[in-house]
């Protein structure tokens, strides 16, 4: 798997797992080896100590989502450019879907697609849960749900 | 620390100026600007170009495009970009060139050409401003990025979409009295309460537009100043903030802490308070930016931006006008230009040559101007003599 | 005027950097002028971030990125863009910032990250450094503005194929003692001169190759610069020129008017003359581009810079060392790094730090990044104490 | 026709006529009403007394080859991205043709293809005559000709 499998554009990283470790079911952090400082989304350098010795580490569990909103008009990508993909949560053209920032117990946040509850069932402090998706396409993307 | 002196003001018309490429927008406002400080090119040492988008622009190195031109070259100049804010990014800039000893006048222009590209272009250009890797995989769009401030802003301190309606209705209000605005329309609160939604919350009258234009101002040294202008208005603090690239990792995400970091950077510099403040030009790319910005500068507690608003403490007769040129959201916002626009509306303001808009007696004024959801912030303060 | 210098430096691995992003290539350099200067990015007031293309980097507001990675928000951070001249330009403009006052320590980083686009967008994307409305129909290329400034040259000075390919065989050749390069190959004058030509007649070793890559520096005030550091090297000439956008409206096609004019600020600010210089790194994007150098930049007369590299006076023991980095040829070019990478090398030349490829006794040395073909020149002159 | 119907990107721009005249076989530069500075390429504001008047003014007669080249590794554009269009000098991929800068008596001078004589024909200081070309699928360019 590459890494534009999730993030669509930038490939080059010394975080590629992650795409990987998605497709295997699992969200990952990094933690710094020298500070224990924990980072999603992840980072291959510590910005507190600057050090470069980094463990990857599964996020798990429930969270409360710190915010949201549903985009009606995406960028060109999600849109037309959408055609050679099946869109994550949509027909065969972009519908909206909600996003969402769950914030974590450790303090981590994580970005995803809300794609199960309707936009206005969604309020901010909804208790949820980050969960890697397969997509038919093959990509990987994260979803928050109930 | 050498004083600097804005010298020459000029303002192209914001709009979606199909009449005109990048450079020819540029020209407008440098040609208004050399003639309203009475000088010409010849006597301007060097120049600072700031222009938000290669892609916008269509070109790699866009301000090389402007100096030829203008026909500037051989004499100095490069490009400055901080996004939506590298207007203000570039008269930070020319103020460090002066201020250093190195240039005595230094013509700073702006400009920005966002509608060669079509809609979903621009979206997708802009949506990169925010964490290209760990967000557009998201299908996140710039208004997207502040829809998420204005839930969390909702949710915490109880803003209303009523109280974002507001500020729309105040900056179409005047624009309305600039004839320079891209959109010349009063709107109600029920027609921006019923347009549609862009990204939820915020609606189409709850976001600016894509517009193309351009601004540009001379700076001087006090020296020069004196000699070239009656009417010189003095930057008297300078404050730059930055935020994390992603909102994930604000620690709040109703604060944007590089307009914090900036504004009392600036406010030290300068020696005044927010309440000194007679006039301001703040960064309403939408509604619930200016929301955010009255608190960030301090003109209202946290969380009360919205109440502000609501009591018209913004308005001309208020306890601080704000936006009073119509500010991005009627203006316009061609946003490498924006920041040398706020720039060229204080001026007026502090020369007392904004007509209908004018905030009388004024003083003291500040620009405040973000780049994208607030990753970089540029704060600056205006006094005349 | 406050004195500036530069007292920490830092440079990536440049080459194709498919194992890292733009922001984790921008970190390496960060990490390593930090601990060079022995300080931490606490100690630091201001950064300046020097990157030339969002296309490349698939990001509006690429600095952002990297003040973000490094967690250096809430302090003030914006990209200064000049193209292929974007490091200088950031130079440039970090040295603004201390002279100013506004600042005493300022860290300058900048990145490029090429190879995220193929070869076909990266040439498109590049092609438009010339004039995208007037130059850009004919399919030109970054190769073939060069090209055809070379058919010029020797035309009109008699240059040769050889002895632009000389250059490369120089460049190569000293590339081989800079373990950071892209590339670790010596290549004969034969090789050169058979290799395909990519835009006539500059051949594939007559190019400088697309690569990725980093650096960073840290500049300080006297007292700050006194305090941090033992072998502080100062920046004591600053020179910045442009010339036309498109080539047809030189004056003189063989002669770079930007350099030019940078080089003459630059001697004159310094208070030195280009027999002052003991070591140079000069922009050889293209082979062309050193020879044009060397006549600029008055190592020649006109018209002699290929008699120059044919009489080895560029050579580490002949008149004027040039590029023993290796040059934006070997070392490679990731455009925006390029400049701050040039700081980084003439600081180690200064301080004796430069190994096998150590100019013996360098008391002053200069550094010459242009933007595009020509569009924008910097020139700095570095001494030390 | 549109002024990208020359420009292949750029559309807006007051100088839009120019596309046109190409299509009506002139290649014009603008004169200042003003000054009387003369420009090629042709500008809508004239940098040397900054005024906007400007007359059209069609550039003819021969002049000498200041530059050329010929490129083998083109922009995307020209390249896979050319497909939509006929290449004005190639066939169905990208063919190398040789271009160059056409100095005029008058001192302007005009970029353009070289699509009739041989590369190594060509050399600084050859007469060529600066002619409008409008390519089978509709768009114009220039070509430097015997
Ligand atoms: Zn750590
Ligand atoms: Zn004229």
């Amino acid at each position: 798997m590459e890494f534009k499998d999730f993030s669509r554009s930038i490939n080059h990283t010394k975080l590629d797992k992650f795409a990987d470790y998605l497709a295997s079911g699992k969200i990952m952090g990094t933690t710094c080896k020298k500070c224990g400082s924990r980072y999603y989304p992840p980072r291959a350098d510590c910005k507190k100590c600057f050090s470069d010795g980094m463990d990857w580490v599964e996020l798990k569990g429930r969270g409360k989502l710190i915010t949201f909103t549903s985009i009606n008009v995406p960028p060109d990508y999600f849109d037309v450019g959408f055609k050679n993909l099946t869109p994550p949560f949509s027909k065969a053209r972009y519908t909206a879907c909600p996003i969402g920032i769950l914030r974590l117990d450790n303090g981590l946040s994580i970005m995803g697609w809300i794609p199960g509850i309707a936009l206005k069932e969604i309020s901010v402090g909804l208790e949820l849960v980050a969960v890697p998706v397969t997509l038919p396409d093959g990509t990987v993307t994260i979803k928050l749900c109930d | 620390m050498r004083r600097v002196a804005i010298v020459g003001i000029g303002n192209g018309k914001f709009g979606i100026r199909k009449d005109a490429s990048l450079r020819e927008l540029a020209f407008e406002p440098v040609k208004e600007c050399l003639d309203d400080a009475g000088i010409s090119l010849g006597d301007v040492d060097s120049m600072v170009t700031g222009i938000a988008s290669d892609e916008f622009s269509l070109a790699f190195q866009p301000s090389a495009q402007i100096h030829d031109y203008l026909g500037f070259n051989p004499k100095p100049n490069f490009r400055v970009e901080g996004a939506c804010a590298s207007g203000s990014m570039a008269v930070r800039t020319g103020w460090l060139t002066v201020a250093s000893g190195i240039a005595d006048v230094v013509l700073v222009v702006a400009a920005e050409k966002m509608n060669e590209v079509n809609t979903g272009v621009a979206t997708e250009i802009l949506g990169r401003a925010g964490d290209s890797t760990w967000e557009y995989p998201f299908g996140t769009s710039f208004p997207g990025y502040y829809a998420m401030i204005a839930s969390a802003h909702m949710d915490r301190h109880g803003t209303t979409e009523e109280q974002l309606a507001m500020v729309a209705v105040k900056n179409h209000h005047y624009g309305m009295m600039n004839p320079l605005a891209h959109i010349q329309k009063e709107v109600s609160l029920e027609m921006v309460l019923n347009s549609f939604v862009v990204a939820h919350p915020l609606k189409l009258y709850d976001c600016c537009l894509i517009s193309d234009g351009a601004a540009a101002i001379i700076l001087a040294s006090e020296e020069k100043a004196k000699e070239i202008s009656k009417k010189p208005v003095w930057i008297t603090g300078l404050g730059c903030g930055t935020d994390t690239l992603g909102l994930n990792e604000r620690r709040d995400l109703t604060t944007l802490e590089g307009t914090v970091f900036a504004a009392n950077q600036a406010y030290k510099m300068a020696g005044v308070t927010p309440d000194d403040i007679d006039v301001a030009c703040v960064h309403d790319c939408f509604t619930i930016g200016e929301i955010c910005a009255y608190e960030d500068l301090g003109f209202c507690k946290k969380g009360e931006g919205g109440k502000m608003i609501e009591e018209k403490q913004t308005y001309l007769d208020g306890k601080i006008p704000v936006n009073v040129d119509g500010g991005l959201k009627s203006k316009g916002h061609p946003i490498g230009a924006t920041g040398v626009s706020m720039s060229v509306e204080i001026v007026k303001q502090l020369r007392e040559e904004a007509g209908k808009r004018q905030v009388k007696g004024a003083e003291t004024g500040l620009s405040h101007n973000i780049a994208g959801s607030g990753q970089a912030v540029a704060v600056h303060i205006y006094q005349r003599d």
